[in-house]
């Protein structure tokens, strides 16, 4: 079982993307960082107590899925969308969605274009080997417009292409805009359209048949959001623990039970992923919030406590 | 006499035949072990994870699009016949990319060996930077170098109904119209006529010794009599005219900067390797054959044609061979620049959607194989067909 | 009475045919054609030279810790000072880059030596075939003699790309070898498996043989077994490379003249006696331009790992270029990377050129 | 075992034969190159092979050494058979030199390496014993000088004799020459028959492939004459010269001779 | 002009010259190969070149079809001047046919293309023409049976008997023959100076550097001996062999002729 070869090993194995601000980027020193980095830290820590314990492989888009069939890397934690021929055909399972997105467009502000609907004509890069291509495709077909695809191995070249004005339109998921458009040249002169043209659950995947790690995986992002909701976060987490009188904090936290050894964890996991990674809130703001230069806007994201659709299963 | 041919020590062993023949089924049965070992793992492995294999996603529909498509295609059709597209992609590119390496070449090759001092040091500098370099920075080089010195769309550079820009180079897209026949026929009868002219050449030559400009005149011939039938029908062609819009342009036949950038890495890297196989089967020419030649009053050009080069020809086309090969395979890394190829559209796109590795990839092997099985076919027949004449 | 012969003395030849005149006559205008050529090619240089020199150097900027101190418009090689590191070791940790360079000064000694005619060669490819590795490895990967662990996945940069190259060639070289003595073997099934081999290999992408290494091969494996995607990386690209190897010996071998191996025969050697001790000696060398020749587009081919998301020294300067401090720093980037490349490739024709040389036994007769 | 028999009566009385072809016959393919060779040579006889070109003189003698495969009949080497058993031929070449008409020197090695490679990998010759003896045979075809250049360095008439010293450095019992002085120039030629008359002045058996006929006379216990893969005629030189039995060998002969 | 003064009065009385070497020098680079050459060569002569080796024999009749350039001095054939002009030097080489050493044949092409191929491309002769002229000099050089195979498939006195008609074919009046037997064997030396010994009695123009003193002896006119880059003696035969002037060509003559 995997997490009987994580223990072995000692780490957890993490796919990542070779390079999304925000979600997981390498800085010059090696050390990796981004809401996806920090979907496998938790994991680590609720193994582990440690968050260091795991190690990341950057995989391309092209080839994360096979890098996850084979056995490669543990857990896939790579801004993936769930989908359902995904979750049906290809051996794997999709965990719990950390980060609800959509598909938009970029273009550049002197073309006067103000939403998608313009687009009639356009040239639209992308990256290879997602679903933005489909979605992309789909937009077009249903609104009857007609477009020129030019579909770049790497987001980069991509990216690249689109900067020197060989696309009018740059295109995947917003998160993804967000970020890109802060390696652009001049990121003012670029305007998101408004439109989501696809529904895009992003979700830590890990491969079928082994439910326990499919599990833990799952509840170490429902105990983020569930600390959220709770009002615990990292800075708090070791007071309220040992003060709270709320049974449902004392069992999540392993004060009182050992929720944890049903999932063959420790019976501190929650209170080891929120000292250690925080809660959802805090990983948000942390990594793609107002005050990150990749600013998304919460959102869809939100708790469902406050308009948003991040809703998590109690502890119990 | 028969005592005496008794061979001492014949052991089983020390027979040559025998020594061969049980290493040969050793080989064999470690060949077959570890395939059938690698096999099962993987039908083992397959099962386990639960990933269903087999080709029929080839039927589904793909729903991507695919920039340059040479059929008929859109997103509602199978990833089948967006499989198609992308071999005929690569096809074209590599045999476009086969003619202009070759040309390049070949003039590369000659150019390194002109007594002009500089001519052959501009060559020689040419050769070693193509040569050193990775072939996917000089696609990069070439795609972004190309995009940045190319003007938007509204800025295009115009020549009569030709423009260009950073989308690529539109041209006017012929449009046939009724009467097209009788053009048809002019060309054909201009090729009939051209042949007649090679072959009055020929005999001419056995009677009289006088030559005649042959393929030069026909070359004219053909262009005369199609021209002359074109206008007879009243020139029967529409052109459908490119007009820019308010992103692009509309209409027209248009060339994409990925294709051409591809095209210009491919050819302009292995017109480098080419080069050197010219230069190398040229000098492997013995010295003596061009003296023998001269010696006969033969000039240098006709020396080079009727002397040098058919010799040269044994030598450049092994290693010839293999920089085709190579051009083939290196079209895969068009991907890199959007140039949707097999290994982007089946590797990438398809096997993102699909999850098939093992048939997506094994697929693009075969193609790949096949690609190069027929080439090297092609050029050992042409080959042979050289070395056939020599002996 | 016989009259004395006396040569003549020699005489310095006439101005018209030696000196700088006479060269440039006749390297440069020796016909209609060639003045043509001659002015066309200086234009060519003229358009192209002053350009590139403003570009690279005049106006070039040196220092600096952003993109912003580029200022003087030509390129911003301050971009490529500041990543050097990154880009020459990639994530390896800065106070044990000094393993990566002592390996590498080790190789560059080893191998020069080889120029230096009294040294015995046959000990010295030993000691870089069999002992080299072994203390390169302890070097890079650490983990004993005090040596602090490094892992793979740190590996990056020029290191990984020379590490790839250099491991390839060295590895599938004697495979190569094997391939190659198997093709042309009388015995008919060992023969078909090498030229099965050699040929599949052959006509497939170094692409997708990267990628069944880097995400397919665990799919051929029992369960549980798995290896480090580097060396699965570096089995592929040996596998790769020990083709094209096999098709450089056999070129060698089939150059040697049927004479050597009845010599050898006559003699009364064994095949492999007789393959070790004469014929390989003379087809390697043979075959040593051929033998770069592979080393260079391996060394090239290399940069290929990058789409199994390994960060050699291409992918390290394409991941420095997202740094937001240096946006738009791409073709220096990339410009690096060509001279780089440029350097190394061609410094390895050249030294296989000086090689050739200082290995020729006497001058050629025919 | 006719035809045995006949090679059989050729031997003088009594003497040992140490090289037999019992009704020999080869094909290249279709081509019949050596047709029903009868012969046999004595301890320390010195054979002079001749004819014309292609008459598969060359075949013959590759035929002793085993560098060709006959495909009937049986040659006899020292009393064994030639046939595929690796450790009969590998025994067998061991006590048979042979020359090469292009010497094929290995240019890899040096002179001195040359000559020891196989002492030392086939006889297990201690180095230094198996240098001293090359020493020795470099100083009989007086080029010991040049035991340290390499072959590429030679002139071709000491070539050939560095071929027959490394040839003579098995200590063989029976030296082959496959026209040993048929790419040399006439100067060369001289040197190197020089050192042959000499090896057979000390009772080498020798087998010699060549149209020296000067050789021939002086130093051939018989000399053989083959036309398209038969032997013609087989006599001593000086009933062979002047007396020539077959009207083929007389033709042949005089066009040899007045040239 | 005194050099060419002597270099006329070495002609016979009131006899053309067909090639004038006045005071010709050469250097390959700083080497000075040709030393003032002063010579000159009637219509039909037959003129032998000798001298050791390297002394530049090759060079100077590579000079007269200017295969090599000269740096001072002039060269006449004909009366033309073999200077850089292209004219001149294609229409003496219509008139200069040259054998080579080593053949030289065209191996892509058969035997009647090598021959008809100047014919048909330089002279414009028809094509059917052209063959059966080569046909005829086939027939002179005894292979008319072989024209229609490569030469590859022909032995080497074969071979250098259909160089000398590839010659002839362009009906030269001048052959130039650069050691042409010195690649063969002796059978086949034997064939090739059989058709040069025709020629030179049929009157052709002829230049022959070859060692064959035999064939110098019977054929020439005049023996030419060279040492390094200058004509040390030109003389004819009997003089030259009986009588030799200098000590050089005395001592090249012991040599040659004691083998
Ligand atoms: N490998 C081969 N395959 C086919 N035929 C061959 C082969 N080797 C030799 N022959 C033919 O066999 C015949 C005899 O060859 P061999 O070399 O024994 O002749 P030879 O008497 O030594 O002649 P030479 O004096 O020219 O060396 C020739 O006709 C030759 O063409
Ligand atoms: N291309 C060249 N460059 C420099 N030196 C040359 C060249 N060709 C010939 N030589 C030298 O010029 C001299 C004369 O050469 P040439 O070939 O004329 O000699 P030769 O008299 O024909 O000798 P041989 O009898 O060996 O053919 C030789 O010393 C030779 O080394
Ligand atoms: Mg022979
Ligand atoms: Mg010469």
């Amino acid at each position: 079982a995997t997490l009987d070869d994580v223990k072995a090993k000692g780490f957890v194995q993490c796919g990542v993307s070779s390079g999304v601000p925000g979600f997981s980027n390498a800085d010059d020193k090696g050390n990796w960082s981004g809401i996806d980095v920090d979907a496998c830290r938790a994991v680590a820590s609720a193994i582990f107590g440690d968050g260091q314990k795991a190690k990341f492989t950057p995989l391309s888009a092209k080839e994360r899925l096979t890098a996850l069939q084979s056995g490669e890397i543990d857990v896939l934690t790579r801004n993936t969308t769930w989908t359902y021929t995904r979750d049906a055909s290809l051996g794997l399972d999709f965990t719990a969605v950390n980060f609800y997105d959509g598909q938009g467009f970029m273009v550049r502000k002197d073309l006067g274009v103000t939403t998608a609907m313009d687009l009639d004509g356009a040239t639209v890069c992308t990256e290879q080997g997602t679903t933005t291509e489909l979605n992309m495709a789909d937009f077009f077909r249903k609104n009857k417009l007609s477009y020129v695809p030019v579909v770049v191995q790497k987001a980069d070249e991509a990216l690249a292409a689109y900067d020197s004005g060989r696309c009018d339109v740059y295109t995947t998921d917003k998160s993804g805009l967000a970020a890109h458009r802060t390696k652009l040249a001049d990121p003012k002169a670029h305007l998101i359209l408004p439109e989501t043209i696809s529904k895009e659950p992003l979700a830590p995947v890990v491969r079928h048949g082994d439910n326990q790690w499919k599990d833990i995986v799952t509840w170490a992002l429902h105990v983020q959001v569930n600390a959220e909701e709770m009002g615990i976060s990292s800075k708090n987490v070791a007071k309220i623990k040992s003060e709270t009188n709320d049974p449902s904090i004392k069992r999540m936290l392993g004060v009182e039970g050992d929720m944890g050894a049903q999932l063959g964890l420790p019976a501190s996991w929650a209170y080891d992923i929120i000292a250690n990674v925080g809660n959802y809130g805090e990983i948000f703001e942390r990594n793609v919030g107002p005050s990150t230069p990749v600013d998304i806007p919460r959102g869809l994201n939100a708790l469902w406590t406050e308009g948003g659709v991040m809703y998590a299963p109690p502890v119990r | 006499m028969s005592d005496n041919t008794t061979p001492n020590n014949n052991s089983f062993l020390h027979d040559a035949g025998n020594r061969a023949m049980i290493f040969q089924v050793l080989l064999l049965a470690v060949v077959v072990f570890v395939g059938y070992y690698l096999f099962s793992n993987l039908q083992a492995n397959l099962d386990n994870r639960g990933i269903s294999t087999g080709f029929s996603f080839f039927n589904e529909p793909a729903g991507f699009p695919i920039l340059i498509h040479l059929i008929e295609y859109t997103e509602a059709n199978t990833y089948g016949r967006a499989f198609f597209v992308a071999l005929i992609n690569t096809i074209v590119i590599s045999l476009l990319g086969i003619v202009l390496a070759t040309i390049i070449g070949v003039i590369m090759g000659l150019a390194r060996l002109s007594k002009n001092w500089l001519v052959a040091r501009l060559a020689t500098i040419y050769i070693e930077v193509m040569r050193n370099i990775p072939l996917l920075l000089q696609m990069f080089f070439w795609y972004f170098a190309v995009l940045a010195a190319l003007p938007a769309p509204a800025q295009s550079y115009e020549f009569a109904d030709f423009l260009l820009n950073k989308r690529g180079i539109y041209s006017p897209n012929p449009m046939i119209q009724d009467g097209f026949g009788l053009v048809v026929f002019g060309f054909i009868l201009s090729i009939v006529a051209s042949i007649g002219l090679v072959i009055w050449a020929k005999k001419r030559q056995t009677k009289t010794g006088l030559w005649f400009p042959a393929y030069w005149s026909s070359l004219g011939l053909i262009i005369g009599i199609t021209f002359l039938f074109l206008a007879v029908a009243g020139f029967p062609i529409e052109f459908d005219l490119p007009q820019k819009s308010r992103f692009n342009v509309t209409g027209g036949m248009v060339l994409p900067p990925e294709f051409v950038a591809v095209l210009v890495a491919l050819s302009t890297y292995t017109g480098a390797f080419i080069a050197e196989i010219v230069r190398a089967g040229i000098l492997s020419v013995n010295w003596g054959q061009t003296e023998a030649a001269r010696s006969l009053g033969l000039r240098d050009n006709l020396t080079q044609r009727l002397i040098v080069l058919p010799q040269a020809l044994r030598v450049i086309i092994p290693p010839l061979t293999s920089q085709y090969l190579n051009l083939a395979k290196n079209s895969s890394l068009g991907a890199a620049i959007a140039y949707p190829e097999l290994v982007a559209v089946v590797m990438g796109t398809t096997l993102n959607q699909t999850g098939q590795a093992i048939e997506t990839i094994g697929l693009c092997m075969l193609v790949y194989g096949s690609l190069s099985l027929s080439i090297s076919i092609f050029m050992n027949w042409y080959n042979s067909k050289m070395s056939l004449i020599e002996r | 009475m016989a009259i004395i012969f006396k040569p003549l003395p020699d005489l310095p030849p006439p101005s018209t045919s030696v000196g700088a005149v006479a060269w440039v006559r006749q390297n440069l205008f020796s016909s209609p054609l060639n003045v043509f050529l001659t002015l066309f090619s200086a234009y060519l240089l003229y358009l192209l030279v002053p350009p590139i020199v403003s570009w690279a150097f005049i106006n070039a900027t040196w220092e600096g810790t952003s993109k912003a101190a580029c200022t003087g418009g030509g390129a911003c090689w301050a971009f490529v000072s500041v990543y050097f590191d990154q880009f020459m070791y990639g994530l390896y940790p800065e106070k044990e880059t000094w393993r990566i360079n002592l390996a590498v000064i080790l190789l560059i000694v080893m191998v020069g030596a080889f120029a230096i005619k009294t040294i015995n060669k046959l000990y010295l490819s030993v000691a870089i075939i069999f002992v080299y590795p072994i203390v390169a490895y302890c070097l890079f990967a650490g983990g004993v003699f005090g040596l602090e662990a490094v892992e793979t996945s740190l590996w990056g940069g020029l290191f990984l790309t020379v590490l790839l190259g250099v491991v390839g060639i060295v590895a599938s070289f004697p495979l190569g070898v094997l391939l190659a003595l198997g093709r042309r073997s009388d015995m008919p099934i060992a023969k078909s498996v090498c030229v099965v081999f050699i040929e599949t290999i052959r006509a497939v992408p170094l692409i997708t043989i990267l990628f069944m290494a880097s995400v397919m091969i665990p799919l051929f494996l029992p369960d549980g077994i798995n290896f480090n995607k580097l060396l699965r990386v570096l089995i592929g690209i040996i596998l790769f490379s020990s083709a094209y190897m096999a098709e450089v010996v056999r070129g060698g071998l089939q150059a040697i003249p049927k004479g050597q191996y009845e010599a050898a025969d006559a003699m009364g050697l064994t095949y492999w006696q007789s393959m070790i001790l004469v014929v390989l000696p003379q087809a390697l060398k043979l075959v040593i331009p051929g033998i770069v020749n592979s080393f260079i587009s391996l060394f090239k081919d290399t940069t290929l790992v990058y789409i199994v998301g390994m960060f050699d020294f291409l992918g390290r300067i394409q991941a420095a270029n997202h740094d937001s401090n240096w946006l738009g720093t791409t073709i220096e980037g990339y410009a690096f990377a060509a001279l780089i490349y440029f350097i190394i490739c061609f410094g390895m024709s050249r030294y296989s050129m000086a090689l050739e040389r200082k290995l020729e036994t006497g001058h050629k007769r025919n | 075992m006719t035809n045995t028999n006949m090679a059989r009566a050729q031997l003088a009385q009594g003497e040992e034969a140490i090289i037999e072809f019992n009704d020999v016959n080869k094909w290249y393919g279709d081509f019949h190159v050596l047709k029903n060779i009868n012969f046999s040579i004595k301890k320390g006889e010195r054979i002079v092979v001749c004819g014309p070109s292609g008459s598969g003189k060359s075949t013959m003698i590759r035929c002793i050494n085993r560098l060709e495969e006959h495909q009937k009949g049986a040659i006899l080497v020292d009393g064994v058979e030639m046939n595929n058993n690796l450790k009969n031929i590998e025994a067998i070449r061991k006590d048979v030199g042979m020359v090469f008409q292009h010497f094929n020197l290995f240019p890899h090695l040096s002179i001195l390496e040359n000559l020891t490679l196989a002492p030392i990998w086939v006889r297990k010759t201690p180095k230094k014993q198996a240098e001293e003896m090359a020493m020795h045979y470099l100083e009989r075809v007086k080029i010991a000088n040049q035991a340290l250049k390499f072959p590429g360095q030679l002139s071709g008439g000491q070539q050939q004799r560095v071929a027959i010293a490394r040839g003579l450095c098995m200590q063989p019992r029976i030296m082959l020459f496959d026209e040993p002085t048929s790419a040399l120039d006439p100067e060369m030629i001289k040197e190197v028959l020089d050192v042959m008359v000499q090896l057979a002045e000390e009772g080498m058996t020798m087998v010699c492939v060549t149209h020296e006929m000067g050789f021939a006379k002086t130093v051939a216990d018989r000399v053989v004459f083959m036309d398209a893969g038969e032997i013609v005629e087989a006599n001593e030189p000086h009933e062979f010269f002047d007396n020539p039995q077959h009207d083929r060998t007389q033709m042949f002969l005089s066009q040899i001779l007045n040239h």
